[in-house]
């Protein structure tokens, strides 16, 4: 150990909650004008074809679309079960409620393969020979816009599905806390002999009573074993953040339902 | 009275160039989350692609010395071209100002240790060089470099061979490197300040990019997903916006105006930032006008989200939509006006040091007074339509993003080299080099102004036997420029290597970065300092 | 400066010097007024600084002023735009077809011809349409401009007031000979004009008899030998020298295969480029060619005439 | 955990959910009514009320700080500009 302790772990400001928010708030606002470019494409082909759009409507399934919508709207709702369950310690709770949203999701996906295979078996795909002859070309452009809208709003769904499931590896796993231990602190331990100094290799190099006084910070890791019901807060910011996202999956969808299924 | 001078509490904390931590060598700056490690790969980058970037400039000034086909073919020159244009955008003058000197100063200037998301912040840089790697490997596989110019309109960048989907994708990942750059900085700087540092009291370099990184927030998605779906026109045949499909090509130069004129702001404001720095350093007093300054970077970002459209005034959108946007576009004029004529009546009653950076700055609002006036030429309908694609518009935007943004880099080399790298820069020379700059800019930037209202269309691989001798005066000025380049690139790695080694305040700065050792240590602040004053409270006594 | 030929060039060039005018006025102020204040506190003249932070009423004179500028420059911009979209009743029309790399004029009458030819003091509405990608029509001369546009039809219209020869050129990127996609216009006066147009027919090219000599005129009208030369030069596409007869390697699907050039091959190559590509031009795409049965049958002539 | 954090409870949720789940039922219903030109209207309309629900209690906006409000609504005002002036253009071809 030396005195440049302090660079081997990162700079870390006080957790400031507020400040990863800013920033999750700001990456879904990058999300949605992903999807609003797409929208303005919308808006502006159906202001130019608005009757092709209208028949092109009417051949989607309405009924599958609002199953859909009720599968992601529900997968929402247990999402946020499942974070008011992390944050009264309820982890088992937790845990099932994100499991019941992948199960929605997963719902949601196989919803939609059918109904593109169904589209596909048609002939009705972007670039197909029928939907080039036998089609207007505001119905073209509607079915372009219905597969890629809806196929970009699907990877989104496949991504919460992984970031879920990374939430769940996170709350069930053995917490190691990393952490900066200012020289207040460290000059008030100093005296102990119950913390262990390890080098980064592992190997024990003393008691912290016996650091010299040139050490000015050192990286401390905690491990400790979970308590069935206890959480480790950063999984709460995780799980909360992964919750921002797909409800905002689930916004973008609360739109593109009318969009293509309803305005017939 | 600067309020927040720390020299009392500034202990001698080891330089971050020195410390030494879980990586050494190259690694230890590759994989450093340390934001002034971070501005500085940036700054190296952004370097080597400027370099690549004014070659290929050279060389199309070549080819249109003479006529015909001397050098190269057409189609290489098309390449070149679209190189050239991409290279300096995405890969240079957007990184170059916010990802250099924006991490390097943002956080020393609001006093904190570090930006919001270290870690993210590192990701930006690798996401950037992934996207310049494959940008340079689009040249070398598939049908090679795209040939359809910075632009990439639709449709012909969906029907030519070449390798235009490896370039979208490049842009595409060079764009979320931006858009992660510009979150970390909204984080940094609501949350990040000093206790005492409000709004106000945030020197204007931090304004500057404060604005830009909601423009890179805001706009950058919106080009994102229309390259994807240009990309998805030619992998999969989506054609939203093929004709033979029902679509709009013109909505595709929408979408893409969307983003690419707000980013024209993006690449002036961290250099109108830089300018609103060196002013009152070097006039030693206060600057005129703070708030207007200040507040007048947001409005260049708000109302330059309404202008797009100038960019299609023969496009075929509708009469209404030109006049419409010829409207709004004039009023980016006056924001801007604001910031110039703040930062002239700051000389007035000052006690001016003229020094190379300052220089900089004076040659910054000459090219940028160009560049923004003929701006303004354009903006008018009927005028556009004759210059509209002709190298009037080459001269205006070298003129703003060259002599604008690129001098105003330039001039924070002089200005904060010596703070980032602890060395001075051999003071002649510089100035000899600023010289040759000026008179090469001008005579091929004002030359290419006149070739374009003679009706000279850009994009040409040739010309017509009366534009001749312009091109030819032009090509002449160019190589006055290179010098220049050469030379001043020559003296700041003298510098960076060799110079003398710089005090913490060469130049009497009053914001928080002059007022810490020089190179800056690992977490920049012992304490974190209380901010009671404005940043530019100069002493009414010249020392 | 450039001679300005039409109506309209007073229009653009008084807009643009109004502009010049006021943005001299304001260059060459700020900058003396700038090397000024460098010069007259430089600190070696004065030591003691006045640290103003601002004056209101300043910054509410610069920002009104150049405001009723800019709404002026946008109102002289405005007016000469909107002559320019407003085509007077009487004009005559033109249809002007932008392609790879060449454009075709048809007059009211059915002819047609790679040059533009027009009346001086006429007004002339050119109706712009493209066939592949966007090319941009642009007279200099006559400072107007607009975009061809494929699946779009656009406009504009002129008043030439000067006769003479004025260059056409494409000011939107389209590729390869995008510099070389040129043409001109000849203004007459009324008369010759008048003469020249009764001269004219619009008969089909192909209903002369001599399908060869047709062939011949169509290649250029058509634009073909944009890419194709004649003489066996290369130019970004295969030379129509020696075509007709010879064996080709082409890549259908994907496959290599050996064909020979014959009527039925050539009239494929042209409804459907894409369906076999030409060895070694495999990346370069030609565009569909709208042309009847009857030409085609004419270029084939032709191109069995050279050898 | 963090000071500020508000006590969240199951049932507000669940009545949220309900008003999603009936509002869903509603645009699938009014889909059928003929409006006109104005159905795209009704149905964002839902829409918009829809997704503000999920927006103000799902992703807790409503008790976020002020800063956060005030971006969420920059990033609507934006989209709408981009939107509303995309169409000077298209209407009036
Ligand atoms: C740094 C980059 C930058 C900046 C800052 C600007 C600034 C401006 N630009 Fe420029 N522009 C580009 C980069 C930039 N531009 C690029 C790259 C292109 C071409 C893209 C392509 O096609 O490849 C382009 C193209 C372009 C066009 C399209 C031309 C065409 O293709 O036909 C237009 C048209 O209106 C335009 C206008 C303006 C205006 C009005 C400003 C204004 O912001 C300028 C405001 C500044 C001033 C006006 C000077 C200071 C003010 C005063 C001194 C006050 C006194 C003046 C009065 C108000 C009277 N620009
Ligand atoms: C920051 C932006 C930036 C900068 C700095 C430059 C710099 C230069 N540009 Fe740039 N230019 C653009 C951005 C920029 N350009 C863009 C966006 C386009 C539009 C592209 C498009 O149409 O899509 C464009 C288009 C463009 C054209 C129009 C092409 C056409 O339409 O046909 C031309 C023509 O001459 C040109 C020339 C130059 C030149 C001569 C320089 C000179 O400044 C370069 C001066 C430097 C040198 C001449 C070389 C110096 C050399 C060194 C320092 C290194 C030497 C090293 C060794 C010898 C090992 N540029
Ligand atoms: C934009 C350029 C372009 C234009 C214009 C063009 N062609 Fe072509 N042409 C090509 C290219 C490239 C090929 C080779 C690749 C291919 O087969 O598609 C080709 C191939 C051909 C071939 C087959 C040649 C061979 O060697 O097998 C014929 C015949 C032909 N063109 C006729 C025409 C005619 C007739 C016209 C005008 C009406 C025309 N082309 C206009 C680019 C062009
Ligand atoms: Cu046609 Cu350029
Ligand atoms: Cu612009």
């Amino acid at each position: 150990m030396s005195n440049h302790a302090a660079t081997m772990v990162a700079h870390k400001h006080p957790s400031d909650v507020e400040g990863a928010k800013i920033g999750m708030w700001l990456f879904l606002f990058t999300e949605v004008l992903l999807f609003g470019g797409l929208f303005i494409a919308y808006a502006v082909y159906r202001s130019v074809y608005p009757e092709a759009f209208q028949t092109a409507a009417a051949n989607l399934d309405t009924f599958i679309g609002a199953v859909n919508t009720l599968f992601l709207l529900t997968s929402s709702l247990t999402v946020v079960i499942a974070i008011v369950a992390l944050q009264k310690d309820k982890q088992k709770m937790a845990v099932w409620m994100i499991w019941a949203t992948v199960l929605f999701a997963l719902g949601f996906m196989v919803n939609k393969y059918f109904e593109w295979s169904a589209k596909i078996h048609h002939g009705i795909y972007p670039g197909s020979p029928e939907l080039l002859a036998d089609h207007s070309k505001g119905e073209i452009v509607f079915y372009n816009l219905y597969y890629t809208m809806t196929g970009l709003h699907g990877l989104h769904v496949i991504i919460g599905l992984i970031v879920f499931f990374f939430v769940l590896y996170f709350i069930k796993r053995r917490p190691v806390v990393t952490e900066e231990m200012p020289y207040e602190i460290l000059k008030n331990v100093r005296g102990t002999s119950r913390l262990a100094v390890v080098s980064e290799k592992g190997e024990e190099l003393g008691t912290v009573a016996q650091l010299d006084d040139k050490v000015e910070l050192v990286d401390i890791r905690l491990t400790y074993e979970p308590v069935a019901e206890k959480r480790d807060p950063r999984n709460f910011v995780k799980l909360e953040n992964a919750g921002l996202y797909w409800h905002l999956v689930d916004v973008i969808w609360i739109f593109l339902f009318p969009l293509f299924y309803l305005i017939t | 009275m600067p309020s927040h001078t720390l020299d009392d509490t500034v202990q001698n904390g080891e330089s971050y160039l020195d410390v030494k931590g879980r990586y050494t060598g190259v690694f230890g700056w590759i994989f450093s989350v340390d934001h002034k490690r971070i501005g500085l790969l940036y700054l190296g980058s952004v370097f080597v692609f400027f370099t690549v970037g004014i070659l290929l400039g050279l060389f199309m000034r070549l080819e249109q010395m003479t006529m015909g086909e001397t050098l190269m073919t057409a189609t290489t020159y098309n390449r070149l071209f679209t190189l050239h244009g991409v290279i300096m955008i995405f890969l240079f003058i957007i990184p170059g100002t916010a990802g250099t000197l924006g991490n390097f100063f943002l956080p020393i200037q609001i006093g904190a240790k570090d930006v919001f998301f270290p870690r993210l912040n590192l990701l930006s840089w690798w996401l950037y060089i992934a996207g310049a790697v494959m940008a340079l490997l689009a040249i070398f596989t598939g049908d090679g470099m795209a040939d359809t110019g910075w632009t990439f309109y639709v449709p012909y960048s969906t029907q030519t061979g070449t390798n235009v989907t490896l370039a979208l994708t490049a842009a595409f990942i060079l764009g979320f490197s931006s858009i992660l750059t510009g979150l970390n900085f909204v984080a940094t700087i609501h949350r990040m300040r000093a206790p005492g540092m409000n709004f106000h009291r945030m020197p204007l370099f931090v304004w500057s990019l404060y604005a830009t990184a909601w423009i890179q927030v805001l706009a950058t998605p919106v080009v994102g997903i229309t390259l994807v779906l240009v990309i998805l026109e030619r992998t999969l045949g989506i054609g939203i916006f093929n004709p033979a499909m029902g679509g709009d090509p013109i909505l595709y130069q929408h979408l893409f105006w969307i983003y690419s004129h707000p980013a024209v702001y993006l690449m002036v404001l961290p250099g109108m930032g830089v300018i609103s720095e060196i002013i009152p350093t070097f006039c030693r007093r206060t600057i005129f006008g703070y708030k207007a300054i200040a507040w007048s970077s947001v409005g260049i970002a708000a109302v330059g989200t309404l202008v797009w459209g100038h960019h299609m005034y023969v496009s075929g959108q509708s009469s209404t939509a030109s006049i419409v946007f010829s409207f709004l576009t004039f009023f980016v004029a006056i924001p801007t006006a604001i910031k110039v004529f703040n930062w002239v009546a700051t000389m007035y009653k000052a006690s001016i040091r003229v020094e190379v950076p300052f220089l900089y700055a004076l040659a910054f609002l000459f090219h940028f007074l160009i560049g923004g006036l003929t701006g303004l030429m354009m903006a008018a309908i009927s005028v556009d339509v004759h210059v509209h694609d002709t190298y009037f518009v080459v001269g205006h935007f070298h003129y703003t993003m060259f002599g604008g943004s690129v001098f105003a880099l330039f001039g924070a080399l002089y200005y904060w080299g010596p703070k980032m790298w602890g060395r001075m820069y051999h003071n002649k020379t510089a100035i000899v080099a600023l010289v040759l700059q000026l008179i090469g800019f001008n005579t091929l930037y004002m030359t290419m102004m006149y070739l374009g209202y003679q009706g000279m269309p850009r994009r040409y691989f040739d010309h017509l036997p009366q534009f001749h001798d312009a091109h030819l005066v032009a090509t002449f000025g160019s190589w006055f420029l290179v010098s220049g380049l050469l030379l001043m690139i020559g003296t700041l790695l003298y510098s960076v290597f060799r110079g003398e080694k710089a005090p913490a305040n060469p130049w009497g700065g009053t914001t928080l970065e002059w007022q810490i050792p020089t190179p800056p240590p690992l977490e920049n602040f012992d304490e974190i300092p209380t901010i009671t004053d404005e940043p530019y409270a100069h002493k009414e006594e010249a020392v | 400066m450039l001679s300005g030929a039409s109506s309209f060039a007073s229009l653009v060039d008084d807009a643009f010097f109004f502009i010049l005018i006021i943005s001299i006025i304001f260059f060459v102020g700020i900058v003396a007024t700038m090397l000024f204040f460098v010069v007259r506190y430089h600190h070696t003249r004065n030591k003691k600084v006045a640290n103003i932070e601002g004056n209101l009423t300043l910054e509410i004179v610069w920002t009104v002023i150049p405001t009723l500028l800019v709404m002026g420059m946008f109102y002289y911009g405005f007016i000469g735009y909107d002559t320019m979209r407003n085509v007077p009743d009487d004009a005559m029309e033109i249809t002007v077809t932008g392609r790879k790399w060449s454009w075709t004029f048809t007059y009211e009458n059915g002819f047609q011809a790679t040059t533009l030819t027009v009346p001086k003091g006429r007004a002339v509405k050119a109706n712009i349409e493209s066939e592949d990608v966007i090319h941009s029509f642009y007279i200099p001369a006559f400072r107007v401009k607009q975009d061809a546009v494929p699946g779009r039809d656009t406009y504009l219209w002129f008043r030439a007031t000067e006769t003479g020869t004025f260059d056409i050129l494409c000011t939107e990127f389209c590729g390869d000979r995008h510099a070389y996609m040129l043409s001109t216009v000849e203004v007459m006066s009324e008369s010759d004009y008048n003469t020249w147009y009764a001269g004219t027919s619009g008969e089909q090219i192909t209903e002369g008899g001599d399908l060869s000599a047709a062939g011949e005129k169509l290649v250029t009208l058509k634009g073909c030998i944009a890419c194709h030369s004649i003489d066996g030069s290369p130019r970004i596409s295969p030379s129509f020298k020696g075509l007709y007869g010879k064996m080709e390697t082409v890549y259908t699907d994907g496959k290599e295969r050996q064909v020979l050039i014959d009527d039925a091959y050539i009239a494929k190559s042209i409804k459907e480029p894409a369906a076999d590509k030409v060895k070694g031009f495999e990346n370069i795409p030609m565009p569909p060619q709208p042309l009847s049965d009857d030409e085609i049958k004419a270029i084939t002539e032709y191109l069995k005439s050279i050898k | 955990m963090h000071e500020n954090e508000h006590e969240m409870k199951y049932s507000t949720y669940i009545y949220v959910w309900l008003a999603l789940v009936v509002l869903t039922w509603v645009t699938v219903a009014v889909a059928s009514i003929d409006f006109g030109n104005a159905a795209v209207f009704v149905a964002l309309l839902i829409a918009a009320f829809k997704s503000s629900l999920v927006v103000a209690w799902f992703m807790h906006l409503k008790n976020e700080s002020a800063t956060i409000k005030w971006m969420v609504a920059t990033l609507f005002i934006v989209f709408a500009i981009f939107i509303g002036i995309t169409f000077t253009d298209y209407p009036f071809r």
